[in-house]
């Protein structure tokens, strides 16, 4: 394992201390139990948008935390569920009075811990809605399974809720937008090599040099189809197929097109995949009108990327060119 | 004879030797299905509730229970941590202002945990989870009739492995292997093996034979 | 060779198509020969700045161009400079009258290729001032050698000089403002492991699991020293001993701190090394009042990092914190 | 015998071939001590000089190799590309209007391109370049006096070869191999490789057998 770390055991630690030494400016970090949260928080009268989930997955979440976006963040350990008490110290941190929205991506540690932060917040008077992404459609759909992944959508979730949130939106209407962006966005990735978890040391799954891992998560999980490596046109139509089939996609619709790197992958190949992908979609009509690409949602060192379709309506798209003053998104600020 | 304080809690030191010994084994299991950090987490989290109980004096063994449920859900994360958090705030919850448990209390207290299992992450046995080990140990405990204790946990924690050595072949509905679908098969599940750790622990803190 | 490619031949082509597609609101895209223009160019009676070099640094340079950094970015091939046609026409095509900066990163096939370029372009009627930025203290300064190369700090007057620019400085004074830059500022590199081009298909050099290349460049070429992986307090040490020896960086100055990504290297890393860095200079008194972390100026998906210290004086701060409009660099717009 | 201007684009064809076939040496060669693309570009700008020439009519040598020179140019980058674009549009300017050359008017037209080279790379004969394949090139031909063209190039291709081999030992004190510093010693330099197959290809334009 190769990594810039001092220990497998103060990666988290070293981590918060390095973005509290850079960016105090926009976020004050607490390290017992470990949040980040705006510098200006509380804010009044604005709902409060709190995410959090496993250390890992850099920018997200700590790096969209700031103005039209994320009132506070909870990072786990790597690839692990922040616990309650970090979430309920975040929620208390950030509450104005106008209640606080928990997005959370649907792993079972994620949703259970968040369950109980929300129960203890709840008792201590905070009102506390929870949406769930559940985007990743490489995963089948069941009502007796754990069901999909939050993946590349609870990136796009989290801009365009910390836009309504800034707008002044009630708590009710927040979480509606979210779960109506919930609804609207499928996501679908895949590896080029696996990752190594600081602890693990060794990775989860190997792959030869010739293959590659269709369908996988963003935790060095294993995916659902393990195949040759092809051509970056016939990865795209293999990530968006299953993508624009779910919604479904139409003819004329209107998206936000967000390629997304996995950490170890290049900005340049990451531009040749959204080529094809606008290739792919324009051949079927559908109209890309807004675009993400970059390292957002990443899973350590993977090289790989993943695909999320948003289709957007007029309110989903003023609300995603809102100004932003996050560390990682920025716009219009 | 009965389960004393200091039963419990050689109970929940020999858990986390346990757990502390398997940490790697318990992390590869967890990477060829989930994530890899089960064994870590488990570690960290096992560490933190020795603290805690170390600390706390008194010998109620209710009150140990849930300091160890709460050091868990603190500083686990993942499933596991609420997982193991509840079943142990819940079985704390029944055993509460206890200083001793005959073997129908434990049950009874075990049970409570295990509800609390099922409460919190809505799994049914079959799903290859904690699940299916601790129901099965559950179970061998119900049936101990008047056995005496060191006996019963004995083969609870018999029960324990039978459940967890049958997660191989089962398909994950439930957790984080559910991601896998059919590729799920033929691994064993992480947290059906802490599980059986769980119970071999208290087995061998009664003083039992296995 | 695992790439999101379509082909080693077209990589080139592949992702500029992938740049146009994206970012049509911000640059014009040119295929023959290929450059990266704003799309508002030429701005009228403001000094435009081209740069250029190889491709596979990416966000650098074509990532850069836009309101208040590059006007034009000229890209080669993968790791090779490009050519004085593509220069000359990037040089026409943003020249407003008041002339052209060319920033150059010290290579001889850079420097050379820009050479050819600027007295095309003066033959042709047009002012154009040149800079070369030779930054990297890994390579010994000397009269007789090609010299330094020029790295992180490209980064910095790219930004620094578009902002002077922008102010409505004449060519003469943004030069020399860029040569300022490169007189403050000083970098150093690491790596974890190799890249591999296209084109070759295979690594330049290989390291043992438990080694690391140190002083490399930014062209996947082995660095001066091969040693065994050190914690990620030690190697901040190592680089950032000879920078701040080499300007030299004194007690009670105030630094702008640039913690850059090779590629592969994920966030969470880089902000473990910032954190040791924002120690090290601590402990010498020296103040970082801003600081850049995360994939500016890489090697394809190497993994690794360097650091650029730019000493920071009122123009220099104030000019850095002037608004940017890039894809991959923006704030204040 | 003379040099035709068949010859020259014969030679230009040789040299070609010679790249193609030693693409991905001498992109080893330049991984070792540079960026590994010396093989890749020259291959991409040969194609284009041979697609330029092949477009052009005439038997101007000067204008064929100012063809060559600008083709590469606008298409190696790198140092190459400016360093033998220069060589050949030198040498193509002191060809100028010339349908054949006699030893000397080849080696007056060579010597301009090695000043090209000298003038826009401003390495000296021993900092591994390709200049220390160039240079002994040049210097057989100035004392090969009146022996045949096929002898003359024959020879200097030869001393070409040696020059290339001399630069194993050398520490780069130009282009990117300079950054090895001491490092850099031990592999032999891609330009220069590449300049002995541009010498190579002379002289078997002519009829040398080496
Ligand atoms: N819904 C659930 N009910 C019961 N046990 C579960 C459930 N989901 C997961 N588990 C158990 O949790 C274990 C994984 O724990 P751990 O690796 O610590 O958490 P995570 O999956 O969040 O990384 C699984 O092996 C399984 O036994
Ligand atoms: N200043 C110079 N003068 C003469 N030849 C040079 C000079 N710098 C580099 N070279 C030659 O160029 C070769 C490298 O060419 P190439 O790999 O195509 O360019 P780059 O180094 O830009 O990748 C070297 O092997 C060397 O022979
Ligand atoms: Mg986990
Ligand atoms: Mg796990
Ligand atoms: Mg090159
Ligand atoms: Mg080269």
């Amino acid at each position: 394992m190769k990594k810039l770390i001092n220990s497998p055991d103060t990666v988290l630690q070293d981590e918060l201390e390095g973005i509290a030494a850079a960016h105090s400016d926009r976020v004050r970090v607490v390290f017992d139990p470990p949040y980040i949260v705006r510098a200006d928080a509380p804010v009044q009268g604005k709902v409060a948008i709190v995410s959090g989930g496993g250390s890992g997955h850099e920018p997200m979440h700590g790096g969209y935390v700031g103005r039209g976006m994320l009132d506070a963040a909870c990072p786990g350990e790597v690839f692990t569920s922040p616990t309650p008490d970090q979430m309920l110290e975040a929620t208390k941190a950030v509450d104005g009075g106008a209640g606080v929205l928990h997005i959370v991506k649907n792993y079972t540690g994620d949703v259970m811990n968040f369950e109980m932060a929300a129960e203890l917040a709840q008792g201590e008077g905070i009102e506390v809605a929870s949406v769930i992404t559940n985007d990743d459609v490489a995963v089948q759909d069941s009502l007796y399974t754990a069901g999909r992944r939050g993946v590349g959508v609870t990136v796009l979730a989290e801009k365009i809720c910390g836009a309504a949130a800034e707008e002044g939106k009630a708590l009710e209407d927040v979480a509606d937008i979210c779960r109506h962006v919930n609804d609207q966005g499928r996501s679908m990735g895949m590896a080029l090599t696996p990752c190594i978890t600081p602890a693990a040391g060794e990775p989860n799954f190997t792959l030869a040099p010739d293959e590659m891992e269709i369908g996988i998560g963003i935790h060095g999980e294993p995916g659902r189809e393990r195949m040759k490596l092809e051509s970056a046109a016939q990865i795209v139509e293999r990530l968006t197929g299953p993508i624009v089939e779910d919604v479904p996609f139409n003819e004329g619709d209107e998206v936000l097109a967000f390629v997304n790197g996995m950490g170890g992958t290049p900005l340049i190949e990451l531009y040749i995949v959204f080529n094809e992908l606008s290739k792919f979609l324009d051949g079927r009509g559908i109209r890309i009108s807004r675009n993400l690409i970059g390292n957002y949602i990443t899973s350590l060192e993977m090289a790989g990327c993943s695909i999320t379709l948003l289709r957007l309506d007029d309110e989903l798209r003023r609300l995603w060119d809102a100004p932003v003053d996050s560390i990682a998104l920025r716009w219009g600020a | 004879m009965s389960i004393t304080h200091d039963a419990v809690r050689d109970w929940m030191e020999r858990f986390a030797a346990e757990v502390a010994e398997n940490r790697s084994y318990l992390t590869k299991l967890d990477g060829a299905i989930g994530d890899g950090d089960h064994g870590t987490n488990m570690d960290r989290g096992m560490k933190k509730a020795l603290e805690r109980l170390q600390a706390a004096d008194g010998d109620d063994i209710g009150a140990s229970l849930k300091a160890v449920g709460m050091a868990l859900v603190s500083s686990v994360g993942g499933a596991a941590g609420p997982l193991y958090g509840t079943f142990f705030m819940q079985m704390g919850q029944a055993a509460a202002g206890r200083s001793e448990l005959d073997l129908a209390g434990f049950t009874e207290a075990f049970d409570a945990g295990v509800q609390g299992v099922v409460k919190r992450g809505k799994a049914e046995p079959g799903d290859k989870t904690m699940l299916d080990a601790l129901k099965p140990a559950l179970d061998a405990l119900r049936q101990a009739g008047d056995s005496d204790v060191a006996a019963a946990l004995g083969r609870a924690a018999q029960a324990a492995h039978e459940g967890m050595e049958a997660t191989v072949p089962m398909v994950a509905r439930k957790g984080r292997a559910s991601y896998l679908g059919e590729r799920s098969a033929g691994h064993q599940d992480p947290g059906a093996t802490s599980s059986h750790l769980l119970l071999k622990s208290a087995a061998e803190a009664v003083g039992a034979t296995n």
